[in-house]
């Protein structure tokens, strides 16, 4: 199998990345916040790639999931537990990833059933607009446009969030892998190619939409709670930032969707740029990144894994991904 | 605090005239997206960045030559027209070619982050001004009191529009737009090229994108990082009204001035929200646009 | 003898990875109606549209007035004198019927002779002279057929390729649809074609090909075609 | 760990990337105070004068040769260090981040804003880093009872008291008796516009209005419509400059003036009056800090900004001050050390600051006195606190009676 040595070595990376910790003076140092901040774009960018590089669904509303995530943690937190005994809590990691999905049901629902392609697009970005309005208005609630914050005493360092993020960046890319090779993801890449034939051919497309939608949706909650976890305190403007969605599609293009293990690929490298840019250039890195993404764009827009693929010769993983249905793809493709 | 008191019905007439020469503001940025939209499937969320940079145009047109901005807009439109060629040719072409819509829609957002983060360092993240004697002045009529600029401002998007509609319906490039926007592969069957149109199209939405510049900053404060929630509002107004409609463009931008600043009033601060909401139904339940039939006809 | 007009030479297309076509040879010669039949996913279509060059031929080659135009753009393509109709019209439904036809003289070489050519499609369709004005989405299926082919014929083409003109209309409509395709060759102008009634379809070619599963596996004259009786039976059934 | 794998490589490559040039010796060499600022995005305005007065006040600092710390048993010099935050809440962290763990600062200055200096605060108090705030309202930070912050800022009681007071001292008839208020939905705005509705009850007066609006709206007709038909005779706005120059102006095409209109953050900076001109006349503006304050230093440093920038400023003393104190503290302890520095600040008096004499109580927090200016022919008039012979407020007539 063509994958089976880069599963390997994904393998043999996930182990050291566990290992890492063990390393002198590594938890205090910035690269291991890096790190963090990599599982956490993992498990978003995976979750995007779930709904868009698998099923052609381009959601604009990841970020508002992340930050239901988000706020469903440091409510929940402040409101039920003892603050000054508090921290990591697996039930309410789960608990904020499944509002977040019960809030993408909800939204997938009047959006899957009568959207598709820009429309859909469209549809969520205005939702999720209408999630973050509804988060400054929440009032007391929601802590207004302030948001609200808990008690950051329990941290000593940021290894559990660390492993616990490198466990959902996991998690999060073995849920895709696993899904795209069962029945689940047989019939999402059947609606992606062409969601008529298999409507006729008995797939009921729009609960399977629906699903991967909501386990995107379950993915970015529980992004957003681990982030919540590390920030201690959630803000309309920093949970609800439309950068939430825009980086994740990113790393997804740049590494390739609809694989994966692009999105992780795209995680490592466009945190890593930047971070640096953050770094070496503070004031004008929005000019480095956005030069990025374009020249990303423009030099392969089918992402790193599927050019590694062409260049041995290879055909492209099935490239159907680039190309939505209905669309004549091949017209649009001899023009270039 | 909703209550009607009899002032409120009063104001109703002005509320709903001050929302139409506001919105237009919306329509002018949201044809330009149209037509790129409509031709070659891009979501340019970087036409607010756009706008802003032509508003700066004008600002410095003003500060540094004592240029009026609406003299400006005149000088600026063939400018903008180069620049939109120019983009199109450097960064879309390659991807307007390609079906998949992240590509386009991310190389928007990268230079949208480039001119926001760019115009920043050169000029300050400062908010400009431009005053001229008739900024801030309004005038009286018909017993209601309106805003000399943005009355300007409502006045350059109807010509704008057009004069947009003229070149779509009666040149013969703007009718190849047109056909491109309705059904690509059929228009290179009878003989027209994609890649000019649509760099016909871009550069004319760019075009627009410095006239909305131009009024926006002889209205308003501009500062850098403006471009982006106008981008999402012109988004809106443009599935107000209907994806691809030029015309529609700028009657759902007249609509969303209209439906903010009713609801400004009579909801204060969810302005925004009823925007969305609107937009949202329009998607749902009438996704072609509330404006299509009506302009179907002709 | 005169080279053919079109001939497509070993020719192998599909979309994407998927192969559709296998070394496919095809002649048509100048003034000639010729049709393209087979069944459904046969290939018919593929080859037109790698023909029009709205596909890139993965192999082989096209020949069309003495020139390779395998892999040109179709809009390069139509300005040599090749018009394509594709299946389901591919009319500017949003358009007037007037600009419908002044967008079939786009290309430079024709679109000084647009008043002359509109001159000479409303004689050859009346019906459209009357609604110039119209929205070419409102008319009528047999309407929006015939404006589909007057507007290819704008393009004042030696070829014209029609996928499928009979789609979807009533039968009174269908015969006239023929009639003009007869009067059309008659004017000089040639014709490829593929159609799903297959008898009117052999009946009026000089020429025919059979596609099965992407390959040619039969041709002839219409006639010698239409005698055949596989070809009958596969095709034509107990119509008789 | 032999097996370099792809990942594992890149993260390696990463983490040598982002290696600090030199790790930190036993004995410090220099003080590093660090700051997450908003050098990009919506506040970057704020954020940019921010970072010119923290440079001012390190710089004066060094020029006397820096602060002698005990453990050195020298005076050190003072290295200052940002870090964009990119005017977002959740970039904070990661500023803070940079800040502590490559550049690694030993002390730390805020940056702008409620909701981002929240974050600010709360990562300090993970890595137990000394955070010095400015620009965060009391009653978000009190409440937390922070550990490794002090806040030096003005409570919105105080600010907000100021046009009750200035009520006050007017003539019975001039008094306004229909004020409206409009704030912008931000943290700040919410806050502050709950805290002058709560003071209006205190002084038993009724807003004919008291509304939000959409941070970066352009149209303002409704709430314009709205004060109008109901009369108001004076207006309290809390907003940014942006769109505090977009309401007065709109109010001005409506032709609809209020005698007395006092704004917040936004009507003060010099953006205003080059936006309104002649318009700006009238106009109050809250103000953290003023040039003409006779406490030392603070002429030259409004000199030194208008000298390089060719405008005024009324904030930049503040967070010149915000640093001021964190540097004496530094002196008054000897120590770089987070929890000596807090000590040195909470409870103590700083005197002698560009904003006076600064004392903080026990919980850390030390009030500003807020000021009132009005706009008089592009100048900015201290209103309040009323100075003897001084500026008389003045009440503006219908546009059309200005000249």
């Amino acid at each position: 199998m063509a994958g089976n040595r880069l599963y390997k070595s994904a393998a043999a990376a996930v182990l050291a990345l566990a290992l890492v910790p063990l390393v002198p003076g590594a938890v205090d140092h910035y690269a291991f916040f890096y790190l963090f901040l990599v599982f956490v774009h993992i498990v978003l960018a995976q979750s995007w790639n779930l709904v868009a590089g698998y099923t052609g669904q381009i959601s604009l509303a990841q970020h508002a999931f992340f930050g239901v995530g988000g706020y469903t943690t440091v409510l929940i937190a402040t409101a039920l537990m003892d603050e000054s005994g508090f921290y990591f809590n697996p039930l309410l990691l789960l608990a904020s990833g499944l509002t977040a999905a019960l809030f993408a049901l909800a939204i997938g629902y009047p959006l899957l059933s009568k959207l598709a392609g820009d429309y859909f697009a469209l549809g969520t970005l205005g939702f999720g607009e209408i999630i973050r309005i509804g988060l400054v208005k929440g009032g007391a609630a929601t802590g207004g446009s302030a948001g609200v914050s808990m008690s950051s005493e329990p941290f000593e360092t940021l290894l559990p969030h660390y492993l616990v993020g490198l466990l959902l960046a996991v998690a999060a890319t073995v849920l895709v892998a696993v899904l795209m090779r069962s029945r689940i993801g047989l019939a999402l890449m059947a609606i992606r190619e062409d969601p008529v034939a298999a409507a006729a051919s008995g797939v009921n497309v729009l609960r399977f939409k629906l699903l991967a939608f909501a386990i995107g949706g379950f993915l970015a909650g529980l992004a957003g709670s681990l982030y919540a976890f590390y920030v201690f305190s959630v803000s309309p403007g920093g949970f609800l930032n439309l950068s939430w969605t825009l980086y994740p599609i990113l790393m997804c293009v740049m590494g390739g969707n609809g694989t994966v293990l692009g999105p992780v690929i795209g995680a490592f490298l466009m945190t890593a740029v930047f971070t640096a840019a953050n770094i070496w250039l503070p004031g004008a890195h929005p000019i480095i990144s956005g030069g990025l993404i374009i020249a990303v764009m423009l030099f392969m827009p089918e992402g790193i894994l599927r050019l590694k693929a062409k260049r041995a010769g290879r055909q492209p993983a099935k490239s159907a991904a680039a190309t939505p249905p209905g669309e004549s793809s091949n017209m649009q493709r001899r023009q270039a | 605090m909703t209550a009607f008191d009899s002032a409120t019905l009063g104001v109703l007439g002005e509320l709903l005239v001050n929302g139409v020469l506001f919105g237009s503001m919306y329509g002018v940025a949201a044809i330009g997206l149209s037509l790129i939209f409509g031709t070659m499937g891009i979501i340019f969320l970087a036409q607010g960045a756009m706008i802003v940079l032509g508003g700066y145009a004008a600002y410095w047109a003003f500060r540094l030559l004592g240029l009026d901005p609406y003299l400006t807009l005149v000088v600026l439109m063939p400018v903008s027209l180069l620049v939109g060629a120019a983009l199109y040719q450097m960064l879309f072409r390659r991807a307007a070619a390609l079906s998949d819509r992240n590509t386009t829609l991310l190389i928007a957002v990268g230079l949208s982050f480039m001119l926001e983060s760019a115009m920043s360092l050169m000029w300050t993240p400062d908010p400009r001004s431009i005053t001229t004697t008739y900024t801030s002045s309004g005038f009286e009529i018909a017993g209601m009191r309106l805003s000399v600029t943005r009355t300007a401002g409502f006045l350059v998007a109807i010509v704008a529009t057009f004069v947009v509609t003229l070149f779509l319906r009666r040149t013969m490039i703007g009718k190849a737009v047109r056909a491109v926007s309705e059904d690509m592969v059929a228009s290179t069957l009878v003989g027209i090229s994609p890649h000019r149109v649509n760099m016909v199209a871009f550069a004319v939405g760019i075009a627009l994108a410095g006239v909305a510049g131009c009024t926006l900053a002889a209205t308003y404060t501009i500062d850098p990082y403006f471009g982006f929630l106008l981008s999402l509002k012109a988004l809106i107004a443009l599935a107000l009204g209907g994806l691809g409609n030029v015309g529609g463009a700028l009657a759902g931008g007249i609509l969303l001035g209209v439906i903010e600043s009713g609801s400004s009033y009579f909801l204060p601060g969810w302005g925004d929200a009823m925007g969305y909401a609107a937009f949202l139904l329009v998607l749902l339940f009438r996704p072609q646009g509330l404006f299509v039939r009506a302009m179907k006809k002709v | 003898m005169k080279p053919p007009l079109l001939e497509v030479r070993g020719l192998d297309a599909g979309y994407g990875d998927t192969q559709a076509l296998w070394d496919v040879s095809v002649a048509v010669a100048e003034g000639s109606v010729v049709s393209l039949v087979g069944a459904n996913g046969a290939g018919k279509s593929t080859l037109l549209k790698t023909v029009s060059g709205l596909l890139k031929p993965q192999r082989g080659q096209v020949w069309f007035r003495g020139r390779s135009i395998a892999g040109m753009a179709p809009q390069a393509i139509v300005a040599t004198g090749l018009s394509h109709v594709p299946e389901g019209r591919g009319l500017f439904t949003r358009m007037t019927v007037l600009e419908n036809l002044q967008l079939g003289a786009y290309p430079g070489q024709v679109r000084g002779r647009t008043e002359e050519s509109l001159a000479r499609v409303f004689e050859l369709f009346p019906r459209l002279r009357e609604r110039t004005r119209q929205q070419a989405g409102l008319m009528s299926g047999g309407e929006q057929q015939m404006l589909a082919i007057g507007r290819a014929v704008m393009a004042c083409p030696s070829l014209l390729i029609l996928d499928e003109p009979s789609m979807g209309l009533g039968p009174l409509v269908v015969e006239e649809v023929f009639g003009l395709i007869r009067r059309l060759n008659d004017s000089g102008v040639t014709i490829l074609l593929v159609e799903q009634n297959i008898q009117r379809a052999l009946q009026i070619a000089d020429r025919a090909f059979v596609l099965q599963t992407g390959r040619v596996v039969m041709q002839g004259t219409g006639r010698e075609l239409l005698a055949d009786p596989d070809i009958r039976k596969a095709y034509i059934g107990s119509l008789g | 760990m032999k097996k370099r794998a792809l990942l594992s490589a890149m993260a390696a490559a990463a983490a040598a990337a982002l290696l600090p040039a030199a790790a930190s010796a036993a004995a410090p060499t220099e003080i590093r105070i660090g700051a997450p600022i908003s050098l990009t995005g919506q506040l970057a305005a704020d954020g940019l004068d921010q970072k010119w007065s923290y440079e001012q006040a390190v710089a004066d600092a060094n020029a006397k040769g820096g602060i002698f710390i005990k453990a050195a048993n020298k005076k050190l010099p003072i290295k200052l260090v940002f870090a964009d935050d990119q005017s977002d809440p959740a970039k904070v962290t990661d500023a803070m981040e940079r800040l502590i763990k490559i550049e690694k600062v030993d002390l730390l200055l805020s940056t702008h804003g409620g909701d981002l200096n929240m974050a600010g605060a709360l990562a300090a108090e993970k890595y137990k880093k000394f955070y010095m705030i400015t620009t965060m309202w009391p009653h978000m930070w009190t409440p937390k009872k922070l550990k490794y912050s002090a806040l030096f800022f003005f409570d919105a009681g105080g600010g907000a008291e100021v046009p009750f007071k200035i009520w006050q001292t007017m003539p019975e008839k001039d008094r306004p008796k229909k004020p409206a208020l409009v704030v912008e939905d931000s943290p700040d705005g919410q806050g502050f516009g709950g805290v002058l509705k709560d003071l209006a009850k205190k002084y038993k007066v009724e807003f004919v209005m008291a509304e939000p609006w959409a941070m970066g709206a352009k149209d303002y007709s409704a709430y314009i419509l709205k004060m109008k038909s109901r009369g108001a005779d004076a207006v309290l706005l809390f907003g940014n400059p942006v769109d505090a120059i977009t309401l007065v102006r709109q109010m001005k095409e409506q032709n609809f003036s209020v005698p007395y209109l006092h704004g917040w953050k936004g009507t003060w900076p010099y953006e205003f009056r080059e936006a309104l001109g002649e318009a700006s006349d009238y106009v109050l503006a809250d103000g953290f800090w003023s040039m003409d304050y006779p406490y030392p230093g603070a002429k030259a440093l409004g000199e030194r900004y208008t000298k390089q920038y060719n405008k005024s400023n009324t904030s930049i003393g503040m967070f010149y001050a915000n640093a001021q104190v964190l540097l004496r503290a530094v002196e008054n302890t000897g120590s770089i050390d987070s929890k000596a520095v807090r000590n040195a600040v909470v409870g103590k008096e700083f005197k002698g600051t560009v904003q006076g004499d600064v004392k903080f109580d026990a919980a850390g927090l030390a009030l500003v006195t807020s000021t009132a200016n009005q706009w008089w022919k592009g100048r900015h008039m201290l209103v309040y606190p009323a100075q003897p012979g001084g500026w008389q407020l003045k009440l503006a007539p219908p546009w059309d009676q200005r000249k």
